[in-house]
């Protein structure tokens, strides 16, 4: 119906490839493919007509490509059944995909220096978003850890972009032992960096954000929240984050996220609502422009 | 063949009887981005509170066999942000907005029912008294007919005299025949039935509830059968009465189940989640489905199943 | 590290907490093809009334989203048939039989029990209060309480005294908490939560209810969260009443969810009918759950979703 | 468990092939191979783990073969959604099968003439029912019909097994306008049939018990009834049944049957609880003996 919002497809799967712990999957989506901004991410009907798994799968588009009209990859661990079905499709089956969802990551208008930190799968969308840096010229360093060597995630790709690449494991069999946020300061002050991207757990999230504000640099990171419909109608991924107002809204990680900007993401009360968010309980309308649920959180200039 | 699609429901008539349900439909613009709202018969908004409302701590859905289970907690803008900015853009794509009413109790469903009803373009009003997981608790009127009909009587004094109050129940309530007939009795002018039903999920990995607040409802096909046997009950007692039908409906042939057992339109919810653009396919599979049968409006069809088998319906229907 | 799988019912020991539900394991002799039906913790028969019955018309079943819909109307052969071919059968095969009692009134009910402790072998008595479908109607005993009650107490005053009483309910009643207490009152050793909930499914091609009876029983998957929230409240409410669960139990996590709900043995029913092996393949899955979770044995788990979150639950099980 | 009862397997799928307008899908199933004698059925779970689709798809077995330590091919037409998903299975996809089930034709000890009535895919069981038959020596002859020519069941393998073969079409398209009831009798009469077999539809098999009453043949029937089990355990798929005591019972299509002698199913009265039904409400019992629901209906001598 719009031009730049989403559409619901069904898409011939191109490829299903392994890559170490992680499963690649790529369909033929030209529309997707040409709305793409990096940090949108795609949902996946499972199972097919008669599933009895009712809810689409949402995951991060990893690469799009211009073949055939336009393709779209998205990378997965198997995780429970959504995805251990996937991992069965081959190729020429039809895939129910619905997008590019959410908001992308804003990009800077000039060529600063762009650290990206990604945990596990979640450092899907961050792949994308260092090409598009790239081409405005930005300097590119990546910062990616996981529990073990074979879920680090495209590490060869990593290396190709970025000036550096740091690599931390749970258990040291690949790179630094340790978390992400372990390596991050330090990467940080080695590449100058300007601002911090990051995607991932929301506790590594809320870390790198701590470590981005003590360094006095921006921060956008891209939230997982479990979502039933990923397009805004349902209202159940949402989570507390301040306004440029100053009050605090339960938004939709979906449409209103999934990036944000981290100072503005309350990550301790992640799960709860805030006594002072607007319309929990107790909560006093202080006039009707804030009372828009909406308003305050459009902003998302990085840099 | 082509089916006349129009539906009447208490004077109000709708082109055609596919609805988006309440809570489900966002604000409309989430779902026009899929498909042109003012193709399907009704909107019904999320129920509108007076004051905006957070909802429910998160997690606040968790999948279940052919369902959803969710606890939102009616978090939502206020009344007056759905009338300065949700309404009216409803209203400029052609929709057809059905307003939902929430309170804490009478006096403020019955202040929402005169502010929403003076607005200009609120075809109906439903009268939600039904949600399982208000945030604060307290919204089970519908577990008495006395308070529910306390509600519905309120709504009704104070909703334009044109605009239908449609009175929305849930499925396990103590009786809900008796209910649906308390309401009606306090003037409702029709019945949506049914609501999410109380469900809970463990997750068996942490052993916890699944959603955080514990109980929540459920809904999607797996409650389909349960919204039949309600619709069919009720307009069984109750035939003169026009119902809205919901729960689970996912295809046309849905529809049609509960448009057979009574209903005169039909709501989508949960399945909208998983396919955006549910509303106007279930509305084309159902209108293939009442040609096919050779129906000539869709009157013809509502509470079939309650016809004795064979005779009239078989010679309507051609079969 | 291994589990005990041992569960405790109101005094009475089984080897572990998955039994096979009543009216979903035909005789016995059906499942003993397909497993040694002795593996599982107990069989629960089919609900055995005082005369042979024919039950309902064909068609008795239809499928619904992760569900069956059924009207069956406790056909069966009687009392007599039972005990002298049935039962023994079941004891030759080294099965624990648990004997569901369904009748037309506290009378019957009490005759039944009797003659049914005074049998060798039988473990326990259900007693069936919440059939939705009998052939002739009258089996509503659950929606009052106090004539649950008189049934409990008539059942329990006629049951050897070594033999656990207890009284199985369905979901969808007025006062889930309210009749529960009311048969623990009358002296009911433990309650089975639920039994299939009332529901409807109309056949898009005939316009007709899809079964005979026009209501019948949901069952399967589908059920599952509300069976959960049933167990999970009348646990809160009567924490020391032994609860058997079941609703849906399709695989070993659903089991666990049952039990982290509050209840000591979990039933599987329909799921039989789609996988002849499920009982001991659930078994073997909820084993292997347990030691994951390095559970010392059954009881550990029973209740889980109870507790705060973290502490004494986290400590117990090692995460 | 037990050595003839039947066994579930998960089985590969050897070849799916289009007949007509039916699909036949045959699977390695050596135990079911094994087991099997004409008139049994199986049932196949439909839609994979997640399906929302509870129950097991009976079909009839339709041919049995050595290959692969044993082999079982079914037909079927796509009817819904269960249908469809196996019109969708490919070559090494694994079905979880149940079977053999229900109780095979009896065969008749000496070699008679015997008749062979189905109607569309219902026929299926008659055609390994002919390959014992003529192992015995008896003559087969078929009668066999449908709406449309494409739904007419194997009609080559009729005519090279058969002695004679009548195909009836509804709408003329091939073989003689009308029903299989239509041409049965006159068949009968040139085949001087002993005894006659049918599969199909109730209202067909209905036609054919009366045909071969008057004829004073004994026959047949294998029923089909809405199945939720298969297995006896559910007690869905009862039909009134007159036993040898001359008491009717509400007897199990997949365990007491499908087969039933013709005379014994009170087709008039399917889909009711005849009012002198074994436990009908008002029926009084007896005695102990008759109150055996299972006693009585064993008999299952032909010819
Ligand atoms: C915006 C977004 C982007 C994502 N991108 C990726 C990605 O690129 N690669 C990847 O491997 N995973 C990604 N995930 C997580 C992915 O969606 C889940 O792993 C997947 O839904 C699991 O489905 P399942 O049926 O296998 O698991 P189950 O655990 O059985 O799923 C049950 C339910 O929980 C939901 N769920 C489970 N895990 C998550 C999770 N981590 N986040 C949100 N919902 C969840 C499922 O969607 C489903 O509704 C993303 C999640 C979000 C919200
Ligand atoms: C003993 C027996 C043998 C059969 N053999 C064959 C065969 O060899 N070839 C063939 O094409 N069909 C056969 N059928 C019918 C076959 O089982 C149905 O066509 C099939 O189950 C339809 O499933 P569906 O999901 O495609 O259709 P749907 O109509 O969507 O099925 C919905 C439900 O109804 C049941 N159902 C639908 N039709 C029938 C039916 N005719 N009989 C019993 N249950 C039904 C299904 O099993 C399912 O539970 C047989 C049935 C029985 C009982
Ligand atoms: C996430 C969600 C939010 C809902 N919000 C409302 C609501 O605000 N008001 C209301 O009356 N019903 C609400 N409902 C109930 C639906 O309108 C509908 O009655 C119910 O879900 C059954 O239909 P379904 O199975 O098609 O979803 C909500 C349901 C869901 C799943
Ligand atoms: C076909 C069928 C027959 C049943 N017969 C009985 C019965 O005789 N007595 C009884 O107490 N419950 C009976 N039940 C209910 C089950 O024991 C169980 O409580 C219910 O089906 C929920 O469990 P499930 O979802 O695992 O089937 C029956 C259920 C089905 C589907
Ligand atoms: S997932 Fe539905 S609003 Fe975000
Ligand atoms: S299908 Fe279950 S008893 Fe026959």
């Amino acid at each position: 119906m719009s031009d730049n919002g989403p559409v619901q497809t069904r898409s011939p799967v191109l490829t299903v490839r392994r890559v170490d712990a992680y499963y690649a999957i790529t369909v033929v989506a030209p529309q997707i493919a040409e709305r793409f901004r990096s940090g949108q991410f795609l949902s996946v009907a499972v199972g097919g007509e008669q599933s009895s798994m009712l809810l689409r799968r949402p995951f991060a588009i990893h690469d799009v490509k211009p073949d055939y009209g336009g393709t779209v990859e998205f990378l997965f661990a198997v995780r429970g059944p959504g995805t251990a079905w996937l991992a069965e499709r081959r190729q020429r089956d039809l895939l129910d995909v619905v997008g590019p969802l959410g908001r992308p990551f804003p990009l800077p208008r000039d060529p600063v220096n762009c650290m990206l930190a990604g945990g596990g799968s979640g450092a899907a969308p961050l792949f994308p978003l260092a090409h598009a840096l790239r081409r405005r010229g930005c300097r590119v360093d990546f910062v990616l850890g996981a529990a073990s060597a074979d879920r680090v995630f495209s590490a060869i790709s990593a290396r190709r972009i970025a000036e550096t690449t740091t690599f931390t494991t749970d258990d040291g069999s690949f790179g630094v032992r340790g978390r992400v946020t372990d390596a991050l300061e330090r990467a940080m002050d080695d590449a100058r960096s300007d601002v911090v991207y990051a995607c991932g757990p929301m506790p590594m999230l809320r870390t790198v954000a701590a470590v981005a504000a003590r360094q006095g640099v921006p921060v956008q990171v891209a939230v997982e929240e479990t979502m039933a419909c990923g397009t805004g109608i349902c209202m159940s991924c949402v989570i507390p984050v301040v306004g440029e107002d100053g009050i605090t809204r339960m938004v939709r990680a979906c449409v209103d996220g999934p990036v944000f900007r981290g100072e503005r993401v309350r990550f301790d009360d992640v799960g709860t609502i805030p006594f002072d968010a607007l319309g929990a309980p107790g909560w006093k309308a202080r006039g009707e422009d804030s009372a828009d649920p909406q308003s305050g959180v459009a902003d998302r200039e990085a840099g | 063949m082509t089916t006349d699609m129009r539906t009447r429901l208490a004077g109000r008539e709708l082109p055609n009887p596919v609805m988006a349900a309440a809570g489900c439909a966002g604000t409309g613009r989430e779902l026009a981005q899929f498909f042109d709202i003012a193709r399907i018969g009704a909107v019904v908004t999320k129920s509108v509170m007076l004051e905006p409302r957070a909802g429910r701590p998160a997690p606040r859905v968790a999948e279940t066999p052919s369902g959803m289970l969710s606890a939102i907690g009616l978090q939502g803008p206020g009344v007056e942000v759905f009338l300065q900015r949700d309404l009216p853009w409803l209203l400029s794509r052609g929709g057809r907005a059905v307003a939902s009413v929430a309170g804490a109790g009478a006096g403020e469903y019955a202040e929402l029912a005169r502010r929403l009803s003076a607005a200009e373009g609120v075809e109906m009003i439903e009268v939600n008294l039904s949600c399982p997981n208000p945030a604060g608790g307290g919204l089970d009127f519908a577990d008495d007919p006395a308070e529910a009909a306390r509600v519905v009587h309120a709504v009704r004094s104070h909703t334009r005299s044109d605009i239908p109050v449609f009175a929305k129940l849930a499925a396990d309530v103590p009786d809900l025949v008796a209910l649906a007939r308390a309401c009606v009795e306090a003037r409702a002018d029709g019945l949506s039935l049914i609501n999410s039903v109380r469900a809970m999920a463990v997750d068996p990995r942490t052993l916890r509830p699944a959603v955080a607040g514990g109980v929540g409802g459920l809904s999607g096909p797996a409650i389909r059968p349960i919204a039949v046997a309600s619709v069919y009950r009720v307009h069984a007692a109750l035939p003169e009465v026009p119902l809205i039908g919901m729960g689970g409906v996912r295809t046309g042939a849905d529809a049609l189940e509960l448009l057979a057992a009574g209903a005169s339109a039909v709501g989508v919810g949960t399945v909208t989640f998983s396919d955006p653009s549910a509303c106007v396919r279930i509305l084309r599979e159902l209108e293939e489905l009442l040609e096919e049968r050779g129906a000539d409006r869709v009157s013809d069809v509502v509470g079939a199943a309650h016809r004795p088998a064979g005779a009239p319906l078989g010679a309507v229907l051609g079969r």
